[in-house]
């Protein structure tokens, strides 16, 4: 049994190892569970068919709505799986070894915030085109409809996690999630959107793209670091 | 010195026909901004201060009556 | 240095200062709030394009500018309750929320009612009235949040962070909402931005209301901050003594 | 009130060392001015009555819960300081035991080690096996036993280099044998010169240098 009572200090390679490690475990546990991967895609597939029942079959009504539908439905598909991202860590204590880890927790966090994105967010931007078919998306614009919900989609994950992290210990988590997350993923909604929307009319859309890009740098080093201080809080 | 636009308390509350709802509307919704916001405190301080006088008088009495008992 | 700190900050100090301090706020706001009224709405020549509405930039503009401070000060007041843990500064946050809620929801409906002369609908999706209306829900997000969580520490820290969050997200969303909106319609033709074009008869009087405002701002935010001293302090001996003080009601 | 046993033979400075801890909850004081030194080879049983704030004196040394005034040093340094240093060398494991009900014991341990500091298979085989679940490695955590869970678990301390133990009532659901078992763990790490805080109601028996600090009549005396 005698191992050396070392102190361990952690390194970088180890703080590798440990987000992949993180990365891992999440990924594996999502597809143990199989049936829990469809719920994102059902619950995109079923919002977006909701739309046309709710506004006419007619494809010109439709196309003009289509890319602010399918990027609404996006936003709450990613919102809906948010909230077992810590939960089931939470409940069996495996968030409280988190906490303890010498690596930084920044790291940690990012990890099971690109799983979530991988389980809920890529699921959403690869059947996006398919959906924007059904909702008769001008054709030129599917590009910039799948380009910006890739850009978009982690944003919603990392902000969301913000407001899973803050709810956590809490009982009723459904409603204060929205109104807490919903607000703060606004400005992707709408720049992501209207980027769809202005290549069908033909306009330039490489601001858009700049934009999307520059709150998504600003969520991908904010983020974690909010989330972070959020698990420190409610976990005590 | 700027002038006095309405001639008579009529025309002022008239505020030009057309949009008097809408002024007095919002002059409305300003008085009732800041009167909720001055007398919800003080309202709520006063109940407060209620409940710990009661609370007061609740704790000396049990005081006071287990001082009784173990006199008697 | 963080003793020194928190015994500056303390809720008693804060109390007994505002105990002098509140009468002086209370007179300023009377004089400036009655001079601003009265001017607003006696003095002011009608505006050649809205009209007698003109009075209703009297409520809003002040409003909704100061809606615009409670959230970086409850972002600020968040930052001190996480890094020196003072409780003043969380007491602080906490009352700021409600007010803020009701600045903004004002401000909302007095830019509504003010636009519907222009858009001929009581509700358009114009830049400014919708920032505020996402604005509005930031502020409900964190007091959901507070009245969420039981204990106390734990909500104070949690409501930092989403206030400091949301600062960070306010300037974002505001910008996004215009670039939104500037697109589609034409910047509306009358501005709402004051102290510019106008001459001075008409902005000197917003400024007396913007400050009478701001001093009413102050007043509701020391009210709610002592409320919330005297329940969190409420087993201190200088609230019992208070208390007993104070004649029954 | 407490004694300060330092261990003569052993001559380690104290590990873990915590004064005049003051911790409040729901405006009820749990212990004020309590000073708490663990030195290596040395296991410290935290006692006390339900709800006496057992577990939240863990959570306070372990570094999860920072609602706590005084201060604790690690080795002489503060603890805010030293949390790398502290933190590659603790382990905590409280009433959530921190196992995946889904993933496999291998799985769980495999993720935990990779935490600190990355292992190998097989050390993690050999520490599974030690703890009486050889053929359970490959089994999803659900279908075991609540003492199994609890022993994957404690594997997790074979497998770490952590010198400082914190264990919030290892005991509980461990049977005769589990029990008697996880005693020699103590005892065989705490002379090598490893520390170990844990609470417990079983009557403890561990052939090493141990002591009990009571919260209820700490707060009797106080």
């Amino acid at each position: 049994m005698n191992k050396p009572l070392s102190d361990g200090a952690g390194s970088d390679i180890s703080t590798w190892q440990a987000f992949c490690a993180t990365l891992k475990r999440d990924l594996v546990i999502a597809f143990k569970r199989k049936n829990d991967l469809l719920n994102p895609i059902m619950f995109f597939l079923i919002v977006v068919s909701l739309f046309p029942l709710g506004i006419s079959p007619d494809p010109v009504e439709l196309s003009k709505v289509s890319a602010g539908v399918v990027w609404v439905s996006a936003l709450l598909a990613s919102m809906l799986s948010l909230d077992n991202l810590y939960r089931a860590d939470y409940e069996d204590g495996s968030l409280e070894q988190l906490l303890l880890s010498p690596q930084p927790l920044y790291f940690l966090v990012l990890a099971k915030n690109i799983a979530h994105w991988l389980i809920s967010g890529l699921p959403v931007v690869v059947l996006s085109p398919l959906l924007a078919y059904m909702l008769y998306l001008p054709s030129e614009a599917y590009w910039t409809l799948v380009l910006t919900l890739m850009i978009g989609t982690p944003v919603l994950s990392l902000f969301g996690s913000i407001g899973v992290a803050l709810t956590v210990g809490l009982g009723s988590r459904g409603l204060i999630l929205a109104v807490i997350v919903l607000p703060l993923s606004t400005p992707v909604l709408i720049i992501g959107a209207k980027a769809v929307t202005d290549v069908m009319f033909g306009l330039p859309v490489g601001s858009h793209f700049a934009l999307l890009g520059a709150i998504l740098a600003l969520a991908l080093t904010m983020a974690p670091l909010a989330s972070a201080a959020a698990l420190r809080i409610s976990v005590n | 010195m700027p002038s006095l636009q309405f001639s008579s308390l009529a025309e002022f509350l008239q505020m030009g026909g057309v949009y008097t709802f809408h002024i007095w509307a919002v002059y409305l919704l300003f008085a009732i901004f800041i009167g909720y916001n001055l007398m919800q405190p003080r309202m709520a301080r006063r109940h407060f201060i209620r409940e710990q006088k009661r609370r007061a008088s609740r704790d000396a009495e049990l005081a006071s009556k287990s001082r009784e008992n173990i006199n008697s | 240095m963080w003793l020194w700190f928190s015994k500056l900050g303390s809720p008693r100090w804060f109390y007994e200062l505002s105990n002098k301090w509140l009468p002086w706020l209370y007179v300023a706001m009377m004089v400036l709030m009655s001079v601003g009224l009265l001017w607003a709405l006696l003095f002011v020549p009608e505006d050649y394009q809205q009209g007698q509405t003109i009075r209703i930039m009297y409520v809003h503009v002040p409003v909704a500018s100061i809606s615009l401070a409670c959230f970086p000060l409850m972002a600020v007041a968040g930052t001190i309750t996480l890094v020196w843990k003072m409780k003043l500064a969380d007491m602080v946050a906490k009352s700021v929320a409600p007010i803020g809620a009701w600045f903004t929801g004002l401000a909302l409906a007095s830019g509504a009612i003010w636009g519907d002369q222009i858009w001929g609908t009581w509700w358009a999706w114009d830049a400014r009235l919708t920032s505020l209306l996402i604005q509005f829900f930031l502020f409900i997000g964190v007091i959901a949040l507070r009245s969420a969580i039981e204990s106390q520490d734990a909500a104070a820290k949690a409501c930092a962070i989403l206030a400091i969050v949301g600062a960070i997200n306010v300037p974002i969303i505001k910008y996004s909402v215009e670039w939104w909106n500037t697109l589609h319609q034409p910047a509306s033709d009358f501005s709402m931005d004051p102290v510019a074009p106008n001459p001075p008869e008409v902005w000197v009087p917003l400024l007396i209301m913007i400050s009478a405002v701001y001093v009413f701002f102050v007043i509701a935010l020391i009210l709610r901050t002592r409320n919330e001293i005297l329940q969190r302090e409420r087993r201190s001996q200088w609230v019992i003594d208070l208390v007993s003080r104070e004649k029954s009601v | 009130m407490h004694t300060n046993l330092h261990n003569p033979d052993s001559g380690f400075s104290s590990l873990l060392q915590a004064s005049a801890l003051f911790c409040e909850r729901d405006e009820r004081v749990l212990f004020s001015g309590l000073d708490l030194t663990v030195s290596a080879g040395e296991l410290v049983q935290i006692k006390g009555s339900n709800g006496s704030g057992k577990t939240t004196l863990l959570r306070i040394l372990c570094g999860l819960n920072e609602d706590y005034e005084g201060d604790i040093l690690w080795k002489g340094e503060s603890l805010s300081e030293e949390r790398e240093n502290f933190l590659s060398s603790m382990i905590y494991i409280g009433h959530r035991v921190g196992v995946n009900r889904i993933l496999t014991p291998r799985e769980n341990l495999r993720w935990s080690a990779s935490l600190h500091a990355p292992i190998d298979d097989n050390r993690i085989v050999a520490a599974l096996g030690r703890l009486g679940l050889r053929a359970y490695e490959d089994i999803p955590c659900r279908n075991l036993s609540a003492g199994q869970t609890q022993r994957v678990a404690l594997s997790r301390l074979l497998i770490s280099p952590a010198c400082l133990w914190i264990l919030d009532e290892p005991f509980t659901t461990l049977d005769v044998h589990g029990v008697k078992h996880l005693e020699s763990l103590l005892s065989e790490h705490v002379n090598a010169g490893g520390a170990v805080i844990l609470t417990t109601h079983h009557a403890l028996n561990v052939s090493c240098q141990w002591r009990a600090l009571d919260l209820d009549s700490r707060r009797a005396a106080a």
